[in-house]
């Protein structure tokens, strides 16, 4: 098992003959992803490391079968391309463009809800599940190991930190899923930890959250209700209120979203909480015990 | 990006929204000027800072000679960190009862809310949660003249009141989809007459939306070196320290100043160089780090997408070009580690490989730490 | 048993204080239909008939748990009536304006769909279930009695013309439903139809279609699944193509949507069709046997 | 409402799609002096019927004077029962490729349905179905780029060409819902050198949301009594027959068209009363009807919200006030049948029950019938 997605999910790569959209493909097929279609308007034909191209979804998901897709168009036409997958029966889509407008997100997050489908991002590094070899992403290959840990970041890099650090001291992952930072995505902490509580083979599950926003807080609720190890790492301990630290997700303002009422509500929900990316791993080994 | 008072009500009132008369002065005689037009008028110092009044940011005048002499003592002076360049002189209103009425988006909920308050006036954070109604906006319906009702009525507005507020509301809400705004506030939203005014706007547009808006005015907040950096098309903040950082990620980024703070130093900046960046930009924004002449430089790079040779490239081109002065860790893991080690190696660099460790050398370097 | 409307359904009236709306008031009470409030902006703590009136239907649902309710507004005002009801909770929405412009149509019936609402109408006299004593509509009450017949009908006084008639051959009805005249309505005789098949109380069903759109074609071919008795009277045999007789919905153009196509699809569905209204009572009685 | 072909195209170019040059004239002058200023052109009839083409209400005119001369010629003619008043001058395309494409409603589907061919130039009614593309728009959705782009594709254009007409398709869209249109086509979509044109057009406006659109010009359909009765707010039509018809109701109404016609008779109109008119309407519309000379009159009413005893009243109004000159059958149940009934009686009139005896014997006085 895992979470989301699983080795035999087929999946095609919107934007597949852009330099970063060739890449990554190559890179999740290097990975062990069924990669198994792609499109560019006007491309139809071609091929992009061995993979089809199409002009439209319509047609790659007629030919292919696919029901997963990863967006890598530009930001101002993100919105046409998540609805274009939505709209033609794709039902896991990851969206790595940063800067959508929050507007956009709110009809493509809206849009996934009725459908029944699951977003991930935008502006997100994508998922991966190492034990079946797949991945929709732009995450590097090489720092994940199969195994029993699931992670849920909001933040790319950080999340690579982390994921790494685990891999180091032999915790291997079940998924690792990217929220995305921007302010509007389409999951929650609490949507993807309820997947992993689901998850028979996922053991303990690591949060990688940072200031702003309330979505920590509303988790914390939650995972008084879950029986599963927990630990949470947040980043912006520094930050001071009122200043946007890159992500729109990071920005303090009002007094809201401080790291303090963070820390205070998931401490009390029995998350351990730790302050430093390079504590998270002995943190888990910790409470998984011997 | 924020907009001055000015700005928003403009918008308001091409969205159908009534504002009270109002000019915009920049200088004294103007501001004259505009009270000879307008009568006895509010002169408010367009500054993007709430309390202005409490502040001494917002005064009044009766007559046009008046209105110069308050101009002349508002203009320049600085107000909690921000020079006053240019007031907003506004019709007096005579206020039945102040309301508060905001459209923001939520992004827990993942869809706009409306923000009420019959308690208008103060910053909508003093007020108590029982004196607000907070209602979701389902985007798939969007703000209906019903739903504008409810909150009339939740707020104890009369019946020809609240079918001015719902249309207000609807209006409003346009506003904030076809303008992609982040927020759009009224407050106080006045009764004047038994109908409602704007007496004062807030509009906070999107960043990622301002492509789609060319015309909107342009306002440039933070310093010149915020400015000049962000130009590059890097997320960069000022802050109160010495160690200059840079990391790939804004979370990376943010966990890099932890790490320094949690080791006693005091980072000089958050500076988020991208997932990827090449060489040529990587080397530009270092270049601004050497400029500020920090006490030390530390740049924190977990290579996923980002190149860990591309970076040493950028820190030799930088040593070469204009050189760096003051002590510099690096920690550098990932993708092309190796590379990137050997390069940085065979010009005398150590890279780290953990995170902890570099942090901690970077204070001890910096004199700074416990 | 019965569609869509049962005795224990509450229904609120919205525009209860117009003419229209008290008018009908009076008449839903006096068949025995629970109403159990109204609303009319600023007319919060009147009565009328006896029925509480709220400013809106958020607080009537508060204060009364309606899920039903039947709109008087004047078209300008009917997309924002039903989008009033079926926010706050309705999920039996009749519409007696004519001339809802037809994207609000549109509209209503797209989001009535997503939230699981039957809406009835526009343009109906709404509907009627005489073995429960309610009803939600125009309808006059004397002309119908309880029995074993569905009836849905897109006219309004010619269903009543031949419920009337119904009754009087002694063939009750279980529910008499106005699909509506307009272009867009909430139901379709497929809709409907299936609904009265899945009633056990009804025992045969009385189609009153008429000419223009093809909802009677397409209906036909549903038919041919049921084992119901189904006899279908026809309006519009002497309508000339190309000319709109009052209803939106009766317009012949371009040689679609002709009483010959619908008249062949349902016959070969198994059909009875009548070509005149008195026929209809008669072959009922003819299809259930003695 | 429909809307004539040139005001069609001002919608459409508002609406940023490409139209030709084009000028209305309302005679041989105008269109010379249109020709002067576009160059050779196509002169075409302005009236709401289809084929226009084939029936001789489009010529071309390479100089001003030919124009004069063209015009001259169609102005005023009878083009399929409808007299040509004005021309619209358009310049002549040098047409590649004509496509067709329309929004239109699918009242089955309760959505917009989006019909498009690679074959336009033909009424959409005569093309074979392989060669049109159906699909409906999601009015949650609306038509975006992807949308058109799929139906591009379906259509055989190329790219560049797709990705035009997908453009053009959003346009139309938006068209089709900000203008409450029942239909909005465009036939032929000419491709003119690599890019598209609105050749032809045909809008048509709900006329349920007109009051929405004041702006809208004003286009009559029907006779002139046809105007009148519909002034009257009453659905009204008129038919070959001599057998004048009032009921209430549509169905209803139609119905009482078909028991004549089942009889043998032949009606003069269609009439629908309305559900629950009061006394004064109903004698207005049944005056309308006397002045129409018929053989005979019938009155059809099922009384539900209308009153059988204020139809009997409005009947009794119109005999006294101008008299009923020709035989009446008035057949009256439901609402108060007593006391209509009786009201008619002692006027000497005998109502009947029956819907098919009374069509009958109004047939049998019309003299006609089998």
């Amino acid at each position: 098992m895992a979470i989301l997605l699983r080795g035999e999910d087929r999946i095609i790569v919107q934007g597949i003959t852009g330099n970063q959209g060739r890449f990554h493909t190559r890179q999740m097929l290097d990975y062990g992803a069924q990669v198994v279609g792609g499109t560019s308007p006007g491309k139809a034909g071609q091929t992009v490391e061995g993979i089809p191209v199409f002009n439209t979804v319509r047609q790659a998901v007629q030919a292919t079968a696919a029901t997963a897709s990863i967006v890598f168009a530009p930001a101002p036409f993100a919105k046409d391309a998540a609805f274009e997958a939505l709209e033609n029966g794709i039902r896991l889509l990851v969206l790595i463009p940063e800067h959508i407008a929050v507007q956009d997100s709110i009809d493509i997050v809206a849009r996934a809800q009725d459908l029944g489908a699951v977003v991930i991002g935008p502006n997100t590094f994508g998922l991966i599940t190492p034990g079946q070899r797949t991945k929709m992403g732009i995450m590097p290959n090489h720092i994940y190991r199969p195994g029993k840990i699931g992670v849920v970041a909001r933040s790319g890099t950080l999340s690579y930190e982390i994921a790494f650090s685990l891999s180091n001291a032999g915790l291997g992952q079940s998924t690792v899923v990217g929220m995305g930072g921007d302010p509007v995505v389409g999951q929650t902490f609490i949507s993807v930890l309820k997947a992993f509580h689901d998850d028979p083979e996922t053991e303990g599950v690591v949060m990688v959250g940072e200031i702003g926003g309330s979505a920590e807080e509303e988790a914390a609720e939650y995972i008084q209700t879950l029986h599963i190890p927990v630990v949470a790492y947040l980043a912006g301990r520094s930050a001071p209120p009122g200043k946007r630290m890159g992500h729109a997700g990071a920005i303090i303002e009002r007094g809201r979203g401080t790291l303090e009422s963070k820390e205070r509500a998931l401490s009390a929900a029995g998350v351990r909480v730790v302050t430093m990316p390079w504590e998270v791993a002995p943190a888990m080994q910790d409470l998984l015990g011997p | 990006m924020k907009q001055y008072e000015y700005m928003a009500k403009e918008h308001l009132s091409r969205q159908g929204i009534k504002i009270p008369p109002g000019r915009v002065a920049d200088t004294p005689e103007e501001a004259r000027n505009a009270v000879a037009e307008i009568g006895p008028a509010a002169l408010k110092a367009q500054v993007l800072v709430g309390g202005r009044g409490k502040a001494g940011g917002i005064k009044f005048a009766s007559t046009p000679d008046e209105a110069a002499r308050v101009a002349e003592s508002i203009l320049g002076m600085d107000l909690k960190g921000f020079r006053v360049d240019r007031l907003y002189v506004e019709g007096k209103l005579d206020i039945d009862q102040e309301l508060y009425v905001s459209v923001t988006t939520d992004r827990n909920a993942k869809a706009p809310l409306v923000m009420a308050s019959a308690q208008g006036g103060m910053e909508i954070e003093e007020l108590a949660d029982e004196f607000i109604v907070r209602r979701h906006v389902n985007p798939r319906v969007g703000v209906m003249p019903y739903f504008g009702k409810e909150i009339a009525e939740a707020l104890g507005l009369t019946a020809s009141l609240g079918r001015e507020f719902a249309d207000l509301l609807g209006r409003l809400y346009q506003l904030y989809r076809n303008l992609d705004a982040e927020l759009v506030e009224i407050n106080p939203l006045a009764v004047v007459g038994g109908h409602l005014v704007a007496a004062d706007a807030r509009l906070n547009v999107d960043d990622s939306a301002l492509y789609r808006h060319p015309d909107l005015d342009t306002v440039e907040e933070g310093s010149a070196l915020e400015q000049k950096v962000r130009a590059l098309g890097l997320a960069y903040v000022e802050l109160e320290g010495d160690i200059a950082v840079m990391a790939n990620g804004a979370g990376m980024a943010m966990a890099t100043l932890d790490a320094i703070q949690y080791y006693g130093g005091k980072p000089a900046n958050f500076l988020d160089a991208g997932g990827g960046a090449s060489v040529g930009p990587t080397a530009s924004a270092l270049g601004v780090l050497v400029d500020m002449h920090p006490k030390a430089i530390f740049i924190n790079i977990f290579g996923g997408i980002t190149r860990c040779d591309d970076v040493a490239q950028a820190i030799l081109q930088v040593r070469q070009r204009q050189g760096i002065p003051v002590p510099l860790v690096v920690r550098l893991v990932g993708t092309h580690e190796k590379e990137g080690v050997a390069l940085l190696q065979s010009d005398g660099i150590a890279a780290f490989s953990e995170m902890s460790a570099a942090a901690q050398r970077v204070v001890e370097l910096a004199g700074e730490g416990r």
